[in-house]
């Protein structure tokens, strides 16, 4: 792998950038491999790229029906933090931020990943309330994590109205430090190169189009591009999970929705954190493009086609503009949406399946790409094994069945 | 912005009228007692969650305040059709173009002789 | 006793003497908001016919048509979105659901209406619920009531759409409320108590433009 | 009238008003143009030509387009700081007197800008994706690097100050939607008109006509703007069409759902004028529902990209037409012009017209022989065959041309470059029809190889004409919109007959070539930049770079180098940087992909957005009948779903406005010794009506319903059939077959669809039914040991407690006035809740507190409320439960019908695996050992406090007061096996390291065996 760095990037520079290397190969699929990945989405090249760098398990392949990254890690708002309720999600999401924090070094790619702190406002009493037992529920469990006034927020956020004449005034938020955002598409390239130099095969537009099982154990995929067979198949497929859940035989207990985001017009910096509010309905933050990044709800309803309603962004930005009057003749650039995979807790599927050999990775909802390292990591540890990682364990399907649920709807970014 | 013609008003209306209910046709298990942590669970959560024709409940919640079903197609976003709570769809995964009015009006008929003794629910 | 139990249900009489003070949903609204007067320039004229009796009527449009005709002398609206007036004007009965009508007459006269509906319809499975104090019914006249209505509901009001004789519940603002086309002239909108204080700063907000006069 | 000092204006032509001459100024400068004039067509006129710097390398640019596909001209608007709009497009802002704007981009100014040393030398380094290639060492000083790298972020800036504007919505209704009033458009809306169908027309432009305004060609014999005024007028007759000029369809939503931008005053003043004592909404968003919509939207021209096309002088060739015939404006003297098709030949034969120089066409056809060709020929402007521009020469204006002949299919340069001095170069390689909204709902557009462009692909309702479909002939495109017009009425069952369209000239052209990016000697990686991108700074060595480096998905090429990604969504640039990407590749373009294009057309501004639904109407503030009075008295009020009730009545005590604390303890005593009153109107209330109605509520309460006779009110618990506990609340027989149910004021709405779900959907065979009547009633709690005392005073109810008992209700009378008396206690005290109908409320309030005078009646809020619940551990749903508690959790059994006959909401799942847990959270109540100490609300409780981090939580406080009954701080909370803990001394750990410590005891505080409420 040609390393990245800036002394390299002189160097090309004057030979006129005739020198870069491709960043990731785009080879022949082999008939056959210790493990495949299902979904070439950032989740899934993390699960490839911890199977090579931490198992040895370099005889991997990604399959991906489309582009690399071109799923919900290329349509989130980048937000990543770890303020989760319940000591499982706690503990998920937390190693997560842990690996986000030297991610840029460990792959030689820079993610951008930028601790400028998220805050999560509460406008009434028991959001207060919610928040206090988010904030100290993350405090006892490791979580950098505080309750703040609307005067600390006002220092924090200048141009945030904390007046007593919003139709529900700010009452306090808690505030994540440690939070930030990342540059998303980063995330999907810099774990194919490094997964691609570690010797995996990242395979495009090979979708796949049914599972080879025999005696309850999975064997293999048919694709577009053939048939490729392994017994280890982790299905990172977010949004079409139940879809290829459906190939396998499987129902899942989760349903794909619509879920929006919109960026104004580029800004000069107005706005250096991450602000969310779950009860006005909005979040928002400024990109180093000068782009304001503005998270819409999700839709009720079952949506793959990427794109929502309009009245959930008329809600959102009267949500923003009740925040930030003066946003008020700010210009809304542009709206998409992707398709997210909501279990009935709110939180996602780590998880061995009836067929063996088969697992799955899915069901992150609205809080998917915050937990990218993490999850890769936990899962590629779980296909390694065959057995979840501690850290996944709790995240199993069955939990739907007995009752151990983990309900985070409160530290969602959007209430469902 | 779906435009939903609610089978009882009769007329299309707007769909911040409307509340999605999830998936159609999930009928509550006849003797809950009797039923395994599994089947439960089943009912609770699992989901088909098709990508394109799918049958899902919705409520016409500022409107008459009434429940049915959309046929739908998850992908395009069309709706195929709406239907009356008790009764069956006309498009499927399998008819996805539709069964012919007379097959449903001959399945209708098999469907009340058979109902005589059940007290089938309508989300059967 | 004010509670008469009709077999296996009660009724009420809810009003004391006439004496007593009554205040309409819009109180607070004319106490602490604008009341603009009207005048020859208003597009629009925004009158309210407080303290009406309101029913909810419920049951199969068979059971309860000719126990309506007979109480009310209106034929009840059997097909959706319906609104049916006496000759005076002053009652109606409007398709709210399938099963599900709305009763509207002279304040006071409600609990009559609903003992003699209860009369005429014997042992047979319906529902009658006062509502009176729960809603107001507003109405709205002048040539730029359209366009007030088209800035606050997405339902079609052009008159190809939304005729005389029909009423429907639609969203209004972010709040919702019935709207009704009793007449050529008149527009009726039945307002919810506790969202009456937002629907007429919404509807005087709308109006603003078209020079909306309260008439008081 | 001073001409002189717009040196680019035309002495007569254009459609401006030349009466009527404006004022405004750009960058500090004074300038003057006419009403009729975009800021762009004034800027030009008066020889500006630079007018921004580029994004990434700080770049002179000028004026390129004449409309939304601009990327450049981007200003900011406004003279005060709340009038500041920032990155309006030059092209699309009308002048208005006083209109003031500034380039977003350039410090210390536009001319000498400081950045673009770092352009010139820092370009090289700055290739796509440097970023994800470098600042990765330290770790530690990516934020250091970013703070400066967020410096240069942004193009114009938010306004700090609030918009003194509003914004509106109007919603409507049409069975055909045409957008776009070009010829193609206004052929449409005329034949559906004629036929009766509501026709909503509408254009994003000042004036509608599209492309007839510029236009050479003659219609009937007259000019074709002639033609597109009779049209509208006659459209502007017809009751059944609504016409929007000005208005932009900014997207397209499923169904037909379109939203238009009306800019009302934005071609005004900077800020909306009062018009009658009204102030005019700014802007207004219509939101469309369509029978069917016809795109009617045009085409964008495609410039070419070639070595510093960027520099200001480059422009499209259309643009060139549009500026000289519609404002009168030639922006520049010496034009070169390149194309790759005849239509193009216009600009050089509108330029002719100007009376200025025409320096060359430059065609990339070896043997042009169109019709306009020859036209150009026999004027005798030097055409130069089988050639394109190479490289344009110039920094801040062009100055020169180089052109060589070029073999565009094997991209090379084949002759010898010549320099034309010229000081304009305008650009043609085709035209992109305008597919924008096709795309909006994800339908692909497909590559047409004949036309050289994306066509759409239609979904259901949607049609396009003209050129928007790529029929570019001008009596093409009207013959298709009127055929188009008669295709969309017809799939609405409508018959209509498609207008006459008027006689126009078909002007013979010659066969386009396909051509792009233009060669150069040097490759591209070192020839001097081609940009693709202007607005983004693209250039399409980042393109081939890209490529190289394995990007091959154009989503992937678009998102490395940050293609079309702008405010200007790449309408000029996407398609050659398709077609850049594909010759990398050695692809075809539609193997490479399609563009697709997602809401909004145009920027749209927030407030347009948002609407009216903002500051007092951003959401309904719901009131009780009571209201009034509590804002006369004081209250301070708590936000409960949408509702407004008293949160606690602070009352001045020495002149001093006590604080919640001292209110509410004020206020807990007067219940506990007095009486108080509660306004509790806001609880959800629903009669219930029918036969099965006792066995309704049955199977969605968790108790039993089966034996509770006329006059009695029973509790009752509602689970999901998950077992969670999801409301509560008390349910009165109000006969054998009717009941009062009443929920939490939250739930109210919830709990009533889910009455009328199980009803529909599960059990339509019970004859029952639900109707809400929470408005109807207003409910009055008056509670204490005074309660009765007090209320016989102005009732004929017997009070007797023999005769009324706790949990019985009575009708009666109360201050005269008919009521419904339920004695029910979320207090633990003695309790009525008198129910009156609502427009009686305040009478019989009043009167209470007439009479309650010498009894301190106190008046309450929501927070004395909880305390006082609380010390009698009632919960509250939604506070101390959240969705994951049971009915067991809370211990109350005796809710618990476990031997019902029928399988209740919420029972089958009690017995699962983890509900059947005995170690799950249950409900119990917390002393704190110090009485002092209130424990926080949300508070985590662990049994060893010196335990490191992370700690084992056993749960949470989910309330906590003071009491001033119990002197001392206490609490509710839910702890892990809690109920078999009772008595065990736990910890509260604090941020401060602090532990509390606390007691595990019963949630009830007060009045244990509940004797009170029995008085």
């Amino acid at each position: 792998m040609q390393r990245y760095s800036g002394f390299g990037l002189a160097k090309h520079a004057l030979s006129h950038h005739e020198n870069w290397q491709r960043q990731w190969r785009n080879p022949t699929p082999k008939k056959k491999y210790d493990v495949i990945v299902v979904g070439g989405g950032g989740h899934g090249l993390a699960t490839a790229y911890y199977l090579a760098k931490n198992h040895g398990i370099t005889n991997v392949a990604v399959l991906e029906k489309g582009w690399l990254g071109g799923g919900n890690t290329a349509r989130n708002t980048t937000i990543v933090r770890s303020n989760y309720l319940w000591d499982e999600a706690a503990r998920l999401y937390d190693h997560s931020l842990d690996l986000w924090k030297g991610l840029s070094q460990d792959l030689n790619y820079n993610v951008m990943f930028s601790q400028r702190g998220v805050m999560n406002l509460g406008h009434t009493l028991q959001d207060m309330r919610d928040i206090q037992r988010r904030v100290h529920a993350n405090r006892l469990n490791g979580v950098d994590s505080e309750v703040i006034t609307p005067d600390q927020i006002k220092e924090i956020v200048p141009v945030i109205d904390t007046s007593k004449r919003a139709r529900y005034p700010i009452l306090g938020a808690s505030w994540q430090k440690s939070a930030g955002v990342a540059r998303h598409d980063a995330v999907a390239w810099g774990y194919a190169r490094a997964a691609d130099a570690l010797g995996v095969d990242i395979l495009q537009n090979t979708e796949v189009t049914g599972f080879k099982i025999r005696d309850g154990q999975v064997y293999g995929v048919h694709t577009n591009r053939g048939d490729i067979e392994s017994k280890t198949i982790g299905c990172v497929t977010a949004g079409n999970s139940g879809v290829v859940a459906k190939m396998a035989g499987l129902t899942l207990p989760l349903e794909s929705h619509p879920l929006q985001a919109l960026v104004s017009e580029p800004l000069k910096p107005v706005l250096d954190t991450v602000v969310m509010s779950n009860h006005v309905h909005g979040y928002i933050s400024q990109s180093d493009k000068g782009d304001l990044v503005i998270g819409a709800g999700i839709n009720g309803y079952l949506g793959y086609g990427q794109r929502g309603s309009y009245t959930t962004v008329e809600h959102t930005l009267q949500a923003i503009v009740e925040m930030f009057p003066i946003f008020s003749r700010v210009r809304m650039n542009r709206q998409w949406g992707g398709i997210v995979d909501t279990c009935a807790d709110a939180c996602p599927i780590l998880s061995k399946t009836k067929v063996k050999g088969l697992f799955f990775n899915c069901g992150w909802g609205t809080g998917g790409f915050k937990a990218t390292p993490g999850s890769g990591h936990v899962f590629a540890a779980s296909l390694a094994k065959g057995e979840m990682h501690p850290i996944a364990a709790p995240f199993s399907i069955d939990r739907f069945n007995t009752g151990a649920l983990i309900d985070e709807h409160g530290a969602a970014g959007v209430a469902h | 912005m779906f435009y939903i013609h609610c089978p009882y008003c009769d007329e299309y209306r707007d769909e911040e009228e409307f509340h999605p209910k999830g998936q159609a046709h999930i009928a509550r298990p006849e003797d809950p007692e009797s039923c395994t942590d599994d089947q439960w669970g089943a009912y609770l959560f699992f989901r088909d969650n098709p990508r394109g024709i799918h049958h899902e409940l919705w409520v016409h919640a500022i409107g008459c305040r009434k429940f049915f079903n959309i046929t739908r197609n998850s992908a395009s976003y069309e709706i195929l059709e709406t239907y009356r709570m008790g009764e069956q769809p006309r498009f499927s995964a399998e008819h996805p173009e539709g069964k012919s009015v007379e097959t449903v009006a001959a399945e209708k008929v098999a469907a009340e002789a058979g109902m005589v003794a059940g007290q089938e629910g309508v989300k059967a | 006793m004010s509670d008469i139990t009709y077999g296996k249900v009660a009724t009420f009489n809810t009003h004391p003497d006439a004496s007593i003070p009554k205040e309409s949903p819009l109180s607070v609204a004319y106490n602490t908001g604008s009341v603009p007067a009207a005048s020859s320039g208003s597009g629009i004229l925004f009158k309210e016919q407080a303290f009406l009796g309101h029913l909810i009527l419920r049951g199969g449009a068979i059971v309860l048509d000719e126990a309506v005709r007979k109480v009310l002398g209106i034929s009840l609206p059997g097909q959706p979105l319906g609104l049916a007036l006496d000759a005076s004007g002053e009652r109606s009965v409007q398709w709210l659901s399938p099963d599900e009508w709305l009763v509207i007459v002279p304040g006071g006269e409600e609990l009559d209406v609903e003992q003699r509906l209860r009369d005429a319809l014997g042992d047979a499975h319906y529902a009658i619920v006062d509502v009176s104090g729960g809603q107001t019914l507003i109405s709205l006249e002048g040539e730029k009531v359209r366009e007030l209505l088209m800035k606050s509901t997405s339902y079609d009001v052009h008159p190809s759409n939304f005729p005389v004789g029909k009423a429907v519940s639609v969203v209004f603002g972010k709040s919702s409320l019935i709207l009704r086309r009793p007449s050529e002239e008149r527009y009726e909108l039945v307002l919810r108590r506790s969202f009456a204080d937002y629907l007429y700063r919404w509807i005087l907000d709308a109006g603003a433009e078209y020079g909306i006069g309260v008439q008081r | 009238m001073s001409q002189s000092n717009q040196p680019n204006r035309l002495r007569q032509g254009g459609r401006i008003d030349r009466a009527r001459t404006l004022s405004f100024t750009f960058n500090g400068k004074r300038y003057q143009g006419h009403a009729g004039d975009t800021l762009a067509s004034a800027l030009l006129a008066n020889g500006v030509d630079l007018v921004n710097r580029s994004f990434k390398y700080s770049r002179p640019r000028g004026i390129v387009a004449a409309g939304a596909e601009e990327p450049n001209a981007l200003v900011q608007l406004g003279s005060t700081e709340a009038a500041q709009v920032p990155n309006v497009r030059a092209t699309q802002q009308a002048l208005f007197e006083g209109l003031t704007a500034q380039s977003t981009n350039g410090w210390p100014n536009v001319q000498r800008d400081v950045m673009s040393l770092v352009g010139k030398l820092g370009g090289r380094f700055m290739p796509p994706g440097f970023y994800y290639k470098t600042f990765m060492a330290p770790a530690s000083m990516w934020m250091t690097y970013e703070k400066y790298i967020r410096k240069g972020a942004g193009l114009g800036r938010s306004p700090m100050e609030n918009d003194p504007d509003s914004y509106d919505h109007l919603n409507q209704h049409c069975e055909l939607l045409v957008v776009g009033a070009g010829p193609a458009g206004l052929a449409a809306a005329l034949t559906a008109a004629r036929a009766g169908a509501r026709v909503i027309l509408c254009d994003e432009q000042e004036e509608m006509g599209g492309s007839l305004l510029a236009s050479r060609e003659l219609l009937d014999d007259q000019p074709a703007a002639q033609w597109a005024e009779q049209v509208i007028s006659e459209l502007a007759e017809n009751d059944n069409v609504t016409l929007l000029p000005r208005t932009t369809a900014n997207g397209y939503h499923d169904h037909n759902f379109v939203t238009l931008h009306e800019r009302r005053t934005e071609h005004l003043g900077e800020a909306a004028p009062t018009v009658d004592g009204y102030r005019l909404t700014r802007s207004r968003m219509h939101r469309v529902r369509a029978g069917q919509v016809l795109l009617a939207t045009g085409a964008h021209e495609r410039p070419l990209v070639y070595g510093n096309n960027d520099v200001p002088g480059n422009l499209v060739a259309g643009a060139v037409s549009t500026y000289i015939r519609r404002y009168g404006v030639v922006p520049g003297n010496k034009l070169v012009l390149s194309v790759s098709n005849d239509h193009a030949y216009r600009a050089a034969l509108d330029w002719d017209e100007a009376g200025r120089e025409v320096v060359a066409i430059v065609d990339a056809r070896r043997h042009p022989d169109g019709e306009l060709v020859e036209q150009a020929r026999a004027r005798g402007i030097r055409i130069i065959e089988g050639s394109a521009v190479l490289e344009a020469k110039g920094d801040k204006r062009v100055s020169g041309a180089r052109v060589a002949t070029i073999d565009a299919a094997a991209f090379k340069v084949t002759g010898q470059a010549e320099l034309l001095e010229c000081d304009t170069i305008a650009s043609s390689g085709g035209y992109s029809p305008v597919i924008h909204l096709a795309s909006h709902t994800g339908a692909r557009p497909t590559w047409d190889e004949e036309i050289l462009g994306f066509v759409p692909s239609l979904v259901k309702g949607v049609h396009a004409a003209g050129s928007a479909r790529g029929v570019h002939d001008l009596a093409e495109g009207l013959a298709d919109g009127a055929a188009k017009a008669t295709e969309a009425l017809a799939a609405l069952g409508k018959s209509a007959s498609a207008i006459e369209p008027p006689r126009a000239e078909t002007i013979r052209e010659g066969e386009a070539c396909a051509l792009y990016q233009v060669p150069h000697e040097k490759p591209t990686l070192r020839a001097p930049k081609q940009f693709v991108d202007m607005q983004n700074d693209v250039t399409a060595a980042a393109i081939e770079l890209a490529t190289r480096e394995g990007f091959e998905s154009i989503e992937h090429v678009k998102r490395y180098t940050a293609m079309g990604f702008g405010t200007d969504q790449g309408k000029l640039g996407n398609i050659n940087g398709m077609a850049i990407a594909a010759r990398c590749l050695g692809r075809s373009i539609p193997e490479v992909g399609t563009t697709v294009f997602r809401p909004n057309y145009t920027p749209v501004t927030f407030g347009a957005i948002v609407g009216r639904h903002c500051r007092e109407l951003f959401d309904p503030e719901r009131y009780t009948a009571l209201h009034q009075w509590h804002v006369e008295n004081g209250a301070e009020f708590e936000d409960v779903g949408q509702w407004k009730r008293p949160w606690y009545f602070p009352r001045k005590v020495n002149g001093k406005l006590e604080t919640m604390d001292e209110a509410v303890a004020r206020e807990s005593l007067a219940v506990r010794t007095g009486v108080g009153i509660l306004d509790a109107s806001t609880l959800g209330k629903i009669d219930i009506q029918g036969p099965d109605a006792r066995e309704f509520l049955g199977r969605v309460y968790t108790n039993k319903w089966a034996k509770l006779a006329p006059g009695r009110v029973r509790y009752g618990l509602m689970c999901k059939d998950d077992g969670m506990l999801m409301d509560d609340g008390t349910t009165s027989c109000l006969g054998e077959n009717h009941f009062l149910m009443t929920t939490t004021t939250g739930g109210a709405a919830g709990v009533m669809e889910w009455l009328e779900l199980w009803h529909q959907t599960e059990w339509p065979e019970l004859q029952v039914y639900f109707t809400s009547v929470t408005d109807h009633w207003a409910t009055m709690t008056v509670t204490g040991p005074d309660a009765r005392k007090l209320l016989s005073e102005i009732t004929d109810i017997d009070l007797d407690r023999e005769q009324f008992k706790f949990m019985d209700w009575r009708n009666g009378k109360v201050a005269d006035v008919p009521a419904r008396v339920f004695r029910i206690s979320f207090t633990g005290e003695l309790a009525y809740e008198i129910n009156v109908q609502a427009n009686y409320a305040m009478h019989v309030w009043k009167t209470l507190f007439e009479h309650g005078k010498k009894y301190d009646l106190t008046p309450y809020g929501t927070e004395t409320m909880h305390v006082l619940r609380a010390e009698k551990g009632l919960i509250i749903a939604g506070q101390d439960t959240d969705g994951s508690v049971t009915p067991e959790d809370l211990g109350m059994f005796w809710a618990i019908g476990y031997d019902k006959p029928f399988s209740w909401i919420g029972k089958r799942a009690l017995t699962r695996p983890d509900t059947a847990r005995k170690d799950r959270k249950q409900f119990v109540g917390l002393k704190p050992v110090d009485p002092k100490v209130v424990l926080e609300e949300g508070a985590h409780i662990v049994v060893d406090k010196d335990q490191p981090i992370p700690m084992d939580m056993l749960g949470h406080v989910t309330s906590s007061y003071y009491s001033p009954n119990l002197e001392s701080g206490f609490a509710l909370a839910v702890i892990k096996g809690g109920r078999d803990r009772m008595g065990e001394k736990l910890y509260v750990p604090m941020p401060d390291g602090q532990a509390h410590e606390v007691e595990v005891v019963s949630p009830v505080f007060i009045d244990p065996k509940g004797e009170r409420q029995h008085v």
